[in-house]
């Protein structure tokens, strides 16, 4: 067992061991919920494959928990296949998982948009293909900090992820038929969009260092989810501005119908204290109040994190009846958990 | 040795081994170069793949050709890495080995082409092009001053040295270069003033080829 | 309103608001569990009082969140009392919410064990009574890190409060009168101990400094929950090395029977990643079964907090049929929530 | 003025505003000593009571007998501090109160018994002794040196100023000491080497006594 490096404060072992060594205790903390491939390298469903249900397979680095892991169980996803920090999986866990977790009624990728992910899911569809398993691809690309511009990969996908998950996950336990299920994923992605800011950094444990240094008095403004630099920096702000921030340009973007009713997910990068969190979820519940929305659903919490980063990303989806109902729908995973 | 001279089988496993020996040396610089414009883990993604790889090459019978070898690593590369790297530089070597298919021997022109290959691999998986501060920026060059360099009957060290010295070139030129693809085109106009950690990687995985070939000959 | 201090990168406004501020906004997230009264400062379910029920009051000082705000609802707490960050709340808070929550069958006070906190609980149990309002006050006392001694205010209150508050509020949602509840709640300090170490400090809003400077490749080893630091300093060891370290004196203050069955409470201090906190259960989870023990109810998260403090806590309780069936009891805050 | 002499009712108002002042002069070198050993409150704690105080006695009516005023602020603080501090310090007044009770000025020796009626509030309700490391440590010796001056007739200013030195030095013995008492007492030996903030703002409380009494006289 290597030694941790004197300098990396964190609680672990063999650097290059972390992503396995965690899902095992994922796993040794939910057996009734899910179980880990360690041979595969994938966490599914504990009661996986349900047959005649449509199989939600997701995936992406590790670094972002719960995301993915964490949403595996009844209600969202059938498997998560986790990359090595911030690395995409490799198509050999997700074909393995996409076999393991199908149960007859097609299966379902739900991929955030970054240029490595979407090129592991493509070449694990063409293998599930030939293996004469077709699987649906979505596509989640909600970040308005990246122009979705022949200048850039397009949009990253970042808060959606988590929203379109719990949702096309209760329509597939629901019984709909893989293009309903892929239909209502690719509707939320179209109705939510997403912003974030950061205060610190975070310390992958490969390197165990920060992937940038912050100076006093800044904030990263425009970040993703993998510990990289924001669009910009800017004078750090008072929570009343940072709600501003992240309010205008999600808004801006997809302007939601006047009166119309919004989940609001107020997400923490992994570092930020609830306390400011929940600060934070009244400053932009009020001014998404004053802009005439009714956050009729809320999700406040790191759901989707950067390791330890400080700060927190704003996602917002236009509700609509259907939404509504699959979002109520119960939910029972490791990190989301509610109803029967 | 001059091009029309032949090269062997053990080249490939040779370089395969130098490139896993650069990344391995270089891993902690192209993390750092990848922190700046990317996630930080281009060297860790670049040393597991190509350690992988030496392993599973070390496995091969010697009869092995060439190009069966390099479908060997590229799938290795694809089944280790992940990241845009993976496919990216399995797509490229997977596509050379098809070029040089079975022979047990392969001379310049050959190796021009299945080089070309790769980067056809890389353009089709990536849809990149050059100046888009990518690998590409890296490989093109390198690739083109090979081709000149057999064509012009130069011996293929030399026309080796000239390609990686056009990699290290391309690699550097990525630096004033705004990304337009992958992570780096998240920053838009902070991208620019970094050199891109693909391209360093490329420039490494070229200068690997060269010494592989110079022990062979 | 103040400007935050451009060095502390906290998502705040008023940093002597804070706590006000991130109260309304747990109200706003959480219409259908919790309401807030801005006026006394208390946290009390949205349907409080419940006529006939014994109601459940805790509080303490703010910064440990989503204690004790997070647990007020169906099935835990009644009302809660936060104080300013690392303070304990004053008596007015206390009688405000005691009185507000009274369903007639008595109130208890689950109180940690502080200098501070006992005191301000005491004198707002004893105004209640000056209002006919009997309180039974149940103690807890679960960290072992500190001697109970003459030569100490005794031992701190920390994991158990989570677990007790959990069940004692199952036991007073099926209809157990005061005293049955309280007792319920002492059994669980009694058979449950805690320990905690932590890889950094955390940040107070107030003076927006590190509480201590931890040394590169150092530990705190024993510490509470705010912030200070613990009883001794060790070299940073690995996951293995360190649960352990957490394990030990938590079985040999109170060592469980042979094959017992035990809930494991692996807390996270606010700063560190679920990837970590997971990667430590595993090793928790293994050295508890080379011991015998059953770990058959599982809780891993950030539940008990320093602020962003990088660090975790064991907490280990012995189950019995009646715990067991209390701990899985539907519980409906906005931090714990099964069943329905 | 000599201990004959009375102090009146605002003297007190004075002695809590200049309490307010110095805490909050104070308040980050009393947090910081609270953060060595405790969890950094102390001088915010001490702040934010005494600003309360302060605001609660500008709204009494001039005629208020001092013990009343005394009772007013410390029922302010209590409701206000929380932390140990602030049941301790409002049991302190209070009782100081009590025992003033309804007259409309007080000597020395009424002074002396005030005090000594505060001190055994704190211990009563928090049951330390001398030595455990916590205000007890100041407001112990500073008690008996008032008394001493006040037994000896000397005038009340000056016994007032020994009284002062006496907190402050027993804030500064507190040093050495091991906590017994407080959070200070969960770090065992490591509490040893730092001073007791209690100790130290109540040395505060003391000298801004001295202040006020010598601004009446
Ligand atoms: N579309 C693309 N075409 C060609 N090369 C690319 C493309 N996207 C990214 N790259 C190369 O991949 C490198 C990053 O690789 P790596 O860090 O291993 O993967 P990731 O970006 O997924 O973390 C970039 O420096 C760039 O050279
Ligand atoms: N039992 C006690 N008796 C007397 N004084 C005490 C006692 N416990 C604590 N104190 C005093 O209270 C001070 C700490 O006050 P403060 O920081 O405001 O409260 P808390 O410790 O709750 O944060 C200590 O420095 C000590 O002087
Ligand atoms: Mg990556
Ligand atoms: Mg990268
Ligand atoms: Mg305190
Ligand atoms: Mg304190």
């Amino acid at each position: 067992m290597a030694v941790v490096p004197r300098t990396m404060k964190k609680l672990l072992n063999d650097p290059s061991a972390v992503v396995r060594e965690s899902l095992a205790g994922l796993a040794a903390a939910h057996p009734d919920l899910v179980r880990y491939d360690a041979e595969a390298q994938f966490v599914a469903r504990a009661d996986a494959p349900v047959q005649g249900k449509v199989a939600l397979v997701s995936g992406g680095g590790s670094g972002h928990e719960p995301l993915h892991g964490g949403f595996v169980g009844k209600g969202m996803l059938d498997a998560a296949c986790p990359g090595e920090v911030f690395t995409s999986p490799v198509p050999d866990q997700i074909l393995a998982a996409t076999k393991a977790v199908d149960g007859g009624a097609g299966v379902i990728h739900i991929v955030k948009n970054y240029t490595g992910d979407v090129m592991n899911f493509k070449l694990a569809a063409e293998d599930a293909a030939d293996d004469g398993i077709d699987v649906e691809s979505v596509l989640i690309d909600d970040d308005v900090a990246v122009q979705d511009s022949l200048y850039t990969a397009g949009r990253r996908g970042v808060g959606a992820t988590v929203l379109a998950e719990k949702i096309a996950g209760a329509a597939a336990e629901r019984g709909d038929g893989a293009q309903s299920v892929a239909a209502v994923a690719r509707r939320v992605n179209e109705r939510a969009r997403s912003f974030g800011i950061a205060l610190s950094s975070c310390i992958p444990p490969a390197s165990g260092k920060p992937i940038f240094d912050l100076p006093e008095g800044q904030m990263e403004v425009g970040i993703g989810i993998h510990g990289e630099p924001g669009r910009r920096r800017e004078p750090l702000g008072s929570a009343h501005e940072i709600a501003e921030l992240l309010v205008e340009p999600v808004v801006t973007d997809r302007p939601p119908a006047d009166g119309a009713e919004v989940l609001v997910f107020l997400n923490g990068m992994g570092g930020t204290p609830q306390l400011e969190l929940y600060l934070l979820y009244g400053e932009v519940d009020a001014l998404l109040r004053e802009r005439d929305l009714v956050p009729s659903r809320r999700l406040v919490g790191s759901y989707i994190t950067s390791l330890e980063m400080a700060g927190a990303s704003l996602t917002l989806l236009e509700l609509d009846d259907e939404l509504k109902e699959l979002w109520d729908a119960p939910v029972h995973t490791p990190a989301l958990r509610w109803g029967e | 040795m001059t091009t029309e001279a032949a090269v062997k089988a053990n080249t490939v496993t040779t370089w395969m081994n130098e490139v896993a020996a650069a990344v391995g040396a270089e891993s902690a610089h192209l993390t750092q170069l990848d922190a700046a414009i990317g996630d930080g883990d281009h060297g860790v993604n670049m040393e597991r793949g190509f350690s992988a790889v030496e392993k599973a090459l070390a496995g091969q019978n010697a009869e092995l050709p060439p190009g069966r070898l390099l479908i060997i690593a590229g799938k290795t590369l694809v089944s280790t890495v992940g990241g845009a790297s993976g496919p990216l530089w399995g797509a490229a070597l997977r596509r050379a080995g098809r070029s040089l298919g079975d022979a047990d021997s392969f001379d310049g022109a050959q190796l021009v082409a299945a080089l070309q290959a790769a980067v056809d691999g890389v353009v089709e998986l990536g849809a990149a092009a050059p100046g888009d501060k990518t690998m590409i920026d890296a490989l093109v060059p390198a690739v083109d001053a090979l081709r000149n360099g057999v064509d012009a009957g130069e011996p293929l060290e030399q026309a080796l040295t000239a390609a990686a010295d056009a990699a290290d070139e391309g690699a550097r030129a990525t630096v004033p270069m705004q990304a337009r693809k992958g992570r780096a085109s998240y920053l838009g106009e902070r991208s620019i003033g970094h050199q891109d950690p693909g391209a360093t990687s490329s420039a490494l995985i070229v200068r690997a080829l060269e010494r592989a070939v110079a022990q062979a000959g």
